[in-house]
């Protein structure tokens, strides 16, 4: 019983002491300090975010972290976990950093110590989710990223959407929960262990009992990611949760699912399993891109749209998995990477305009320019991002993709790629009516010019900044493919 | 388990099983649905006691019957006034439910079938580990292979959430 | 051999359907959430069982069982909580009122 | 990395961008305009000027002033510059045309949102063309396309907002392709070929003859569309009619011939088996477009319409003669799109101009306007008449490097097809007078228009310099027939050859 | 001077004074722009008569060889355009026989056109640009004639074209001048579209443009077809007819010759310099050009000679009955043009030693000053009285005589009357003609018979008739001496052109060749003239009834000569109810429905599509897990059927 493992998860022990300092501050601060309840979680975050950004760097002398491994497996850590831990933590960042003004409205006030502690707890499910290699672990990291995310989604307690959407969050989550644990335990009767590595190493012949376990899997997994047909609670939750925890789990949960996905399908059921599971992700994605932009289109309010194209995002992030590559790896990452910025950014802006107008309905974009010029640049240069459009960095993620995605070289592969490209057509066109809405529609503006707060304004300057730098300049992806490259081999 | 005994408390347990769970869906009486969800609990700890899962089968009566049950029933009093009445339910519904219901059954229970009275199985030829406490708290405590304390400790914490999440959500303001 | 283990599975099974049957038909939220209690005993057992039978050298089944326990219990306590919230707002449970968001 | 010259064709943009951002008041903003442009004016001259030294000096690398810079080193993407004749080309045309352009639009509204969309728009377009690594290729070539649908959008006019979405999303809808294209095309490298982007090395290794006929149509769609080819066209008369003056000027000039350009560089120079091959599909599709656009242009009544499916005529032909895979009608392609990008920028400049004073583009509400604005009348004809062929100006030159060398095909087949593309010549002579004769001539249908007045200062420089750019390559072709006939003579001649 | 020098002034010159009366034009006076644009036009004139007398009569071993045989001599040539090694459009200054010849008609008559427009167009809005756009014609000619290769020919054709274009549309306000002009340019325009066809099937066998290659081994031509054929003509007739096909459109031979009597809405001087002296007879010239490569194909002859004799006699039918005194020289034009290209036609070497081709050159060269007398006559009478109708006239012999002098002395030599000019270049074709087939002969000796006919009638009805009654309020004048001068020179010209012993200069084989007359086919030939003038005479010099009387007598014939056979209805129909109607507007209208409706089609489905399944987001949560469930299980099962 060697608890010193413990310190293999530095990460994770950082995050839960970010955590503890928040319930206790919350816990036993005096009252006057707890006005600054947002700054301080703030910095403390950001502390911890550059703490590890730099920590490999400090502390091991080497700019990598060493591939590590803890409880008998089940847990590991490595340069490519470390690296989009890191990317999550500065997501994560932003969002806190744009819900500062959000919190302390006067309905969320009494609340916001726990806001941020859940958000923590469900930050640290992620990071179980994705560094466990045992089913029990990432069950509970999953769990732990979903649960808490039903109270977040409860919090605007005079809403009734919000209401809603946490009640449709949670049971879909809880049924989904059961699908999956299905699913494991079949994984479990055929493989006899709940070990990644061992789950890996077993070699099996295809039976119906292997194709439902890796379904029900998926569909646990899937519901997460929201693909299709796992994805229907995904427009009303984020339509009816706050704003600040729709764009959290937009991103920072789908970003983390999908590298769990990742883990699981293209590594724990790398080599036998993978026709079975390929053929399925195949239509799944198709299924996802066409359906979430179908129903994109013909959305009016902008929370609900940004669901659909988020929907469809996640079929994109798939292709990195179809092609179960440290390529597709690092693909995924960088797009992960990349769409946290774009849609954060989109985000923030819906998040401003709300806060400060209550509107929500693309209509009262219209005009938006003439009334709020940054705003409405910054919300264009999201949609570009998001549309794929170069030279912001939503293009290169989008290339990248496709181009792990092509790389096995199968015609089917060409073929899906094709789709996913003709998709992007459709999805550039909604993009653009939200850009036709604030820059061309010529009605007389709806939202009256106002000044965002500082919180907001950061952090949209630092999506801003991402959605221009991320792409142009190539150390963020030639880093990622780096920790990639060191660490694809240590995943399992 | 060659005895007829076993056979006996074996067949008393799975019919329970079926029928409080049938009940427990098919009642009108949400409250009664809460009690019919108790048995079949209990059926199920008598399961765990049959497959000689000691530790598992008091877990489940103490956690489950015990504590969420009670919730159940807590809740059930908070949210309706006893002895009301559910509505009959929309036929289309019920016929949504069973086909989902059956369709579930033909897939995965195709795919049991298939696998389990086709697929030659390895015998079990391990040597089955042993369920008493001490084992069982080295298991949950060891930091080993097949020792269980980052769940443990990971559960923690989201049990913490969830108290957190609960307490957030349940009080008034 | 192959027959006693389908004799727990399928009872399991059959659990897990009704569980799948109520969720679906049930119009109470709880009674919802009492039904997802047998969708999660059934894949308890599905785990002690093939513990039980397929892998008994070691003990992965049951301990996941038991945490799966752990997580049903947490999931109740907040779902619980999460419904009796949203009766305070509309005083009534009945989830097909809640379908105000769609399309 | 800025040692290399080419590169200031994207820095010179960029600073632009950056200039206009910063300006207060359109003063301001026209200067950066005017500065920015008449610099990349010169910069394409002085590059031009050091090609010719190149050549001169006995240098016969496919591309000069090569220059390739890591970016994405884990794909093998590189920031890989390098001209030849045709690029130099490509770059005098566009510079010349964004000159006029920042001319042409001297009095728009917001002009700052204008400019900065019109030079991101060019950055596109130059980067394009001196690129030489498939990505940052595509990667400009989008860069080109989505401006567009905001100058299209917030300054058109008409249906603008319909047109605006069509033309970008059909364009977008060729890039689709494209990129697969592209990602094929690196895959799929011949036996014991290297993965890369650049150009010029898979050129020179091959792409796999198999994959070939997949990659080759995706490719030559991807970039036809932008060539308006049929039945992908319709995105330009749309388009074209909703656009300000300016962008039309930019779209019809430079961007249609990044499709042409693209088709070249890409299809047929990477994969010329086959092009070899699958020409006769493109070759009945352009061979339609060039008929087919001339004769609907002939019914049209707007006059951008007109213009627009003239452009679909026009451009068919240049990806008509480039499907001929022989050098001389690869070179005639090449002047086609010179030409095509001068006339057509001046005949959209006209048209805006005259748009903006009268206030329609129906030419049945129209006529005797040579009374009434003589010079932009007169530049008008002269537009007309370079469009029609008329020698001494460049439609000529073009047309007939196309039909002399399409007709030296040893297919009959081939020859054939030129005999029905020559028939356009014919058609755009009707389409042209028409148009001349009811706008220009005859009597004043409105009398509003009489006290209509003729060109500024700045519309005259504007149409003064795409005159003279036509009347120059129209009246001196050899300079500009070896300049762009070089590399089909050379690198590409050999490829050809090995093929037949 | 020296002769490269003075060659390229002659192309210099007025391609300068078109852009410098074009750009700075509007600036200047317009006496200024005239006499700038005449001045320029006389030095070109002095230089190409010093050419052609340097190629002529200088007898350097340059132009005429020991034998006497006269040498092609390109003065200058240089490359244009290099489509290929072999394919290279030059631009050079080819010197023989009939391109001096040319030269000299050329700048004469348009030096006496510019002459003459000083008066005639005075005060005229765009005087500048007139002058401007006749010295871009002059220029354009004369790159035509000295073409050294069939390119260089091509590309100053277009430019003649244009330049037709432009001088016809000058009125521009006139909606019938601007349709005249377009209608001008597209039917030549589609002319060329066969020379150009032709060109190309030309050059793919040859692999050469150059004149001096083709005409010099017109056998190897033929050989590099390798005996090609194509629907059963061999792909040199096909070629050779194309490119005649070009000539026929400038050159307006039926079926294309409808553009001409339109085109006569342009400025008279216009018309006399353009559309009678030079540049219709450019078909003549291109077929005389590459006379030797014809000669490879007696078909392609045939259908030179077949065109030309149907065309010669339409024509003159339809002068016959013309009002429009521009129309009827319009007409004439046509057919005295088509009586050049019938004699190109006919002229084989074994027949006099092809004097058909040095007849028609001769004829094209008197043809071109009395045909430019007649039109600057018909625009001094036009001046005069401001109509072109001659029921607007009779009578005026008394108010104009200078005039009525010259255009008496142009119809004789029209009418092929000796000592005119006209005769002898006349009676050389119809010699040729009657050599190669009597049928030939008796036909264009008709036809030299209704010319005399029509151009009399026309005569008499200007001249004498009666006197037209508006002359009292009106009263014609007599033309400033600029206009007068022009008319006295060219009428000298035409009386004393016959004589030029034009077998010295020009034969197709560049062999001196010695002219005489052949009585039998003169006195024929006089005889008709004379009788035709006769009729005439009795018809038309007084006032009578006769003329009405048989035109109410033969009224359809009467109608439909005068509605010209109705070949414009017949054009408009094809253009009009058949181009325009049938294969335009159904084209524009599946672009728009078709094509762009698939287009939208496509979008449109998407947006029905997502409205479709907007069901499957009921917005219930129950739903929501049926689809969930049955989706997994429907994957599950499809894997599970597709795999096992």
């Amino acid at each position: 019983m060697d608890y010193s493992q413990f310190l293999v998860m530095s990460q994770e022990l950082g995050l839960i002491a970010v955590f503890l300092l928040v319930f206790l501050f919350d816990t036993f601060a005096p009252r006057k300090a707890l006005s600054a309840t947002a700054p301080v979680v703030c910095v403390l975050f950001a502390l911890f975010t550059v703490v590890n950004l730099l920590l490999p760097c400090c502390c091991c002398g080497s700019c990598t972290v060493e591939p590590q491994s803890a409880f008998g497996g089940m847990y590991v850590t490595n340069q490519a976990l470390f690296t989009i831990k890191n990317i999550l933590n500065v997501g994560v960042l932003v969002v806190l950093i744009q819900s500062i003004k959000w919190v302390n409205g006067p309905d969320q006030i009494m609340r916001r110590g726990e806001f941020y502690e859940l958000l923590l707890v469900t930050l640290f499910g992620m990071y179980l989710m994705m560094s466990s290699r045992h089913f029990l672990t990432f069950i509970i990291g999953l769990e732990s990223a979903s649960l808490p995310l039903a109270a977040m989604v409860a919090f605007e307690k005079k809403k009734y959407e919000s209401h809603e959407a946490a009640i449709k969050y949670l049971l879909t989550a809880l049924f989904s929960s059961a699908i999956l644990l299905m699913g494991v335990s079949f994984v479990y009767a055929l493989s006899g262990s709940l070990y990644f590595a061992d789950i890996a190493a077993s070699s099996l012949e295809t039976c119906p009992l292997l194709v439902v376990a890796l379904v029900f899997v998926l569909a646990g997994v899937g519901f997460k990611l929201s693909l299709v047909p796992f994805h229907l609670w995904t427009a009303d939750v984020y339509q009816g949760a706050p704003t600040s925890v729709t764009s959290y789990l937009s991103v920072i949960s789908k970003g983390a699912t999908a590298i769990a996905a990742f883990i699981i399908f293209a590594l724990a059921f790398g080599e036998f399993y993978s026709e079975v599971w390929h053929w399925m992700l195949y239509a799944i994605i198709i299924l996802t891109i066409t359906i979430g932009n179908l129903f994109a289109i013909r959305q009016k309010n902008m929370k609900r749209f940004l669901a659909f194209s988020s929907i469809s995002q996640a079929g994109y992030i798939m292709l990195g998995l179809i092609a179960c590559s440290p390529a597709g790896l690092t693909a995924m990452m960088y797009y992960i990477l990349v769409y946290i910025f774009s849609n954060l950014a989109a985000f923030g802006v819906i998040q401003a305009i709300e806060n400060n107008t209550g509107k929500l309905s693309m209509d009262d974009y219209n005009g938006l320019y003439k009334t709020n010029p940054m705003l409405s640049v910054t919300m264009m240069l999201a949609m570009f991002s998001l549309a794929g459009i170069p030279p912001f960095a939503g293009f290169f993620s989008k290339f990248f993709i496709f181009r792990a995605a092509v790389e096995p070289g199968t015609t089917a592969l060409y073929v899906l790629v094709l789709i996913a490209l003709i998709n992007t057509i459709v999805s550039l066109y909604y993009y653009l009516l939200v850009v036709k809405a604030m820059f061309i529609k010529p009605d007389e503006p709806v939202i009256a010019r106002f000044r965002s707060a500082l919180s907001e304004r950061i952090g949209m300057w630092i999506c801003v900044a991402g959605i221009v730098i991320l792409g142009l300049a190539s150390c963020f992806y030639s880093d990622i493919a780096a920790a990639v490259e060191s660490g694809f081999n240590s995943l399992l | 388990m060659d005895s007829v005994g076993s056979y006996i408390i074996y067949g008393i347990v799975a019919l329970s099983i079926v029928v409080f769970s049938v009940l427990t869906v098919t009642t009108r009486r949400i409250l009664r649905s809460a009690t019919y969800l108790l048995f079949t609990l209990f059926a199920t700890a008598g399961l765990y006691f049959l497959l000689d899962y000691e530790f598992l089968g008091a877990v489940q009566i103490a956690v489950y019957a015990g504590g969420i049950v009670v919730l159940f029933v807590f809740s059930i009093l908070l949210t309706s006034r006893p002895g009301d009445k559910s509505e009959k339910l929309a036929s289309r519904r019920r016929m949504l439910g069973g086909v989902a219901a059956l369709a579930t059954l033909a897939v995965v229970g195709f795919a049991i079938f298939a696998h389990f009275s086709s697929c030659q199985l390895a015998p079990a030829v391990e040597q089955a580990a042993s369920v008493d406490m001490t084992s069982i708290g080295h298991f949950l405590l060891g930091t080993e292979k097949f020792q269980y304390l980052l769940p443990f400790e990971a559960i923690s914490v989201l049990l913490l959430a969830c108290i957190i999440g609960g307490v957030v959500v349940a009080r008034r303001r | 051999m192959e027959l006693e283990i389908l004799k727990y599975l399928i009872p399991a099974l059959i659990m897990f359907c009704c569980g799948v049957y109520g969720f679906i038909t049930r119009k109470n939220m709880i009674a919802i959430l009492i039904s997802l209690e047998l969708m999660l005993n059934a894949v308890d057992i599905n785990f002690v069982v093939f513990n039980r039978f397929l892998f008994p050298g070691q003990l992965e089944g049951m301990f996941f069982t038991l945490f799966a326990i752990a997580l049903a219990a947490a999931e109740t306590a907040l779902a619980i909580a999460i419904i009796v919230n949203l009766f305070r707002a509309v005083k009534n449970v009945d989830v097909r009122n809640v379908n105000k968001m769609k399309f | 990395m800025f040692s290399n010259i080419l590169i200031y064709f994207v820095v010179i943009p960029v600073l632009m961008l950056a200039g206009l951002a910063l300006t207060r008041n359109i003063k301001q903003v026209r200067a950066v305009a005017v500065v920015g442009s008449t610099a990349l004016l010169a910069l394409s001259g002085v590059v031009l000027y050091q090609f010719l030294q190149l050549r001169a000096a006995g240098n016969t690398d496919p591309m000069l002033m090569t220059g390739s810079w890591s970016w994405f080193e884990p794909l093998n993407i590189n920031l890989a510059v390098g001209v030849d004749g045709i690029s130099v080309a490509m770059l005098i045309l566009s510079s010349i045309i964004v000159f006029a352009g920042s001319f042409a639009s001297w009095t728009i509204d917001q002009p700052k949102e204008f400019f900065l969309w019109l030079v991101l728009l060019s950055t596109g377009v130059f980067g394009f063309f001196i690129s030489i690594d498939l990505f940052t290729m595509f990667m400009f070539y989008e860069v080109a396309l989505i401006p567009m649908y905001l100058l299209i959008g917030v300054w058109g006019s008409g249906k603008k907002e319909y047109s605006a979405m069509k033309l970008t999303l059909m364009l977008m809808g060729g890039s689709a392709f494209l990129l697969l294209g592209i990602l094929g095309i690196y895959y799929h490298p011949a036996e014991g070929g290297q993965y890369t982007m650049n150009l010029v090395e898979i050129a020179r290794q091959g792409v796999d003859r198999g994959w070939q006929y997949f990659l080759f149509p995706m490719t030559f769609v991807g970039f036809g569309v932008l060539g308006a080819m049929f039945p992908f066209h319709t995105w330009s008369p749309d388009g074209h009619a909703s656009a300000p003056t300016a962008v039309s000027m930019l779209h019809a000039g430079v961007l249609m011939k990044l499709g042409g350009y693209g088709c070249f560089r890409v299809a047929i120079y990477l994969m010329p088996e086959a092009a070899n091959e699958l020409a006769w599909i493109f070759l009945i599709l352009t061979g339609i477009s060039v008929v087919y656009g001339a004769f609907s242009a002939c019914v049209q009544t707007d006059l951008k319409y007109i213009n627009a499916y003239s452009s679909v005529s026009h451009c068919g032909l240049v990806l008509f003669a480039i499907l001929m895979l022989n050098s001389t009608a690869m070179t005639g392609a090449i002047m086609q799109m010179l030409s095509h990008g001068l006339m057509t920028a001046l005949f959209f400049a006209l048209i805006g101009m005259i748009y903006g004073r009268t206030h329609t583009r129906d030419i049945r509400e129209m006529g005797g306007l040579m009374k009434i604005m003589p010079f932009l009348a007169v530049g008008y004809v002269i537009a007309g008449l370079a469009s029609l062929g008329l020698p001494g100006l460049s439609g000529f030159v073009a047309e007939m490097t196309i039909f002399v060398g399409s007709f030296q095909h040893a297919d009959l087949f081939h020859r054939a097809f030129t005999i029905v593309a020559c028939c356009s010549i014919v058609i755009t002579a009707v389409y042209i007078l028409r148009v001349v004769g009811k706008l220009l001539f005859g009597g004043v249908q409105n009398e509003h228009h009489r006290e209509l007045t003729d060109a500024t200062w700045w519309e005259r420089l504007s149409v003064v310099t795409l005159i003279v750019c036509v009347a120059v390559i129209g009246c001196f072709p050899n300079f500009f027939n070896d300049l762009v006939g070089q590399p089909f003579q050379t690198t590409f001649a050999s490829i050809i050859d090995v093929i037949k | 001077m020296d002769l490269s020098l003075s060659s390229h002034l002659i192309l210099l010159l007025p391609l300068a004074m078109f852009l410098i009366l074009g750009l700075t034009g509007m600036k200047m006076s317009h006496r200024l722009a005239g006499v700038l644009g005449t001045l320029g036009m006389g030095v070109t004139l002095l230089l190409a008569y010093a050419v052609a007398a340097t190629y002529f009569f200088s007898g350097s071993s340059d132009f005429v060889d020991a034998a006497g045989l006269r040498l092609q001599y390109s003065v200058f040539d240089y490359t244009w355009l290099e489509f290929t090694d072999s394919l290279v459009i030059k631009l050079g200054f080819f010197l023989d026989p009939i391109s001096a010849m040319m030269l000299v008609v050329i700048t004469t008559v348009s030096f006496m056109v510019h002459l003459y427009s000083l008066g005639y167009m005075k005060g005229e809005v765009g005087f500048q640009r007139y002058y401007a756009f006749l010295s871009l014609f002059t220029f354009s000619m004369l790159g035509l004639v000295v073409a050294t290769n069939i390119f260089q020919m091509y590309i100053f054709w277009e430019l003649v074209g244009v330049s037709s274009y432009l001088l016809i549309g000058f009125f521009y306000t006139k909606p019938s001048a601007v349709s005249a002009s377009k209608k001008a340019f597209i039917v030549t325009r589609f002319a060329d579209l066969g020379f150009l066809v032709g060109i190309l099937i030309l050059s793919f066998y040859t692999r050469t443009f150059d004149f001096l290659t083709l005409t010099n081994s017109p056998e190897a031509v033929m050989a590099s077809t390798g005996g090609a054929t194509f629907m059963g003509a061999s792909v040199l007739t096909w070629a050779l007819v194309l490119i005649f096909m070009g000539g026929m459109g400038k050159s307006a031979m039926m079926p294309l010759h409808i553009w001409l009597p339109d085109a006569m809405e342009g400025p008279t001087p216009v018309s006399a310099l353009i559309h009678a002296a030079t540049m219709v007879v450019a078909g003549v010239f291109l077929v005389a050009r590459m006379f030797p490569v014809y000669l490879q194909s007696s078909s392609a002859l045939m259908v030179i000679t077949v065109v030309g004799a149907a065309t010669a006699f339409y024509a003159a039918v339809v002068a016959c009955t013309q009002i429009d005194i521009k129309r009827v020289l319009a007409f004439s034009t046509i057919s005295q043009i088509a009586f050049m290209m019938t004699a190109l036609g006919v002229a084989l070497p074994t027949i006099h030693e092809g004097m058909g081709y040095m007849a028609s050159m001769f004829h094209l060269f008197t043809h071109a000053m009395f045909k430019a007398l007649l039109f600057l006559g018909a625009g001094a009478i036009i001046h005069a009285v401001h109509s072109n109708n001659y029921t607007e006239m009779g009578g005026l012999r008394k108010y104009m005589p200078i005039t009525h002098i010259t255009f008496l002395i142009g119809c004789l030599a029209i009418a092929g009357i000796p000592p005119f000019s006209g005769f002898f270049s006349k009676d050389e074709m119809l010699t040729a003609m009657m050599n190669n087939h009597p049928f030939w002969g008796y036909w264009m000796t008709m036809v030299a018979g209704l010319t005399a006919f029509y151009m009399f009638r026309l005569y008499y009805r200007i001249f004498w008739w009666e006197e037209n009654k508006h002359y009292a309020e009106h009263r014609p004048h007599e033309a400033p001496l600029t206009m007068t001068i022009p008319l006295i020179f060219l009428a000298l010209v035409s009386v004393v052109a016959g004589f030029i012993p034009f077998g010295e200069y020009v034969t197709w084989n560049r062999e001196p060749y010695e002219i005489h007359l052949d009585w039998s086919v003169a006195v024929t030939s006089i005889v008709t003239a004379v009788v035709a003038i006769t009729i005439a005479t009795a018809f038309y010099r007084k006032k009578n009834d006769l003329p009405d009387r048989l035109t109410r007598r033969f009224q359809w014939l009467w109608t439909a000569a005068n509605r010209r056979f109705y070949f414009d209805e017949l054009y408009m129909f094809i253009t009009h109810s058949i181009i325009f109607r049938r294969v335009c507007q159904p084209i524009a209208w599946f672009d728009r429905h078709i094509i762009d409706g698939t287009m939208n089609m496509f979008a449109s489905v998407t947006n029905r599509a997502s409205s479709a399944i907007k069901g499957l987001q009921s917005g219930s949560v129950q739903s929501y897990v049926v689809v969930y469930l049955l989706g997994s299980l429907a994957i599950a099962a499809v894997v599970c059927v597709c795999l096992i």
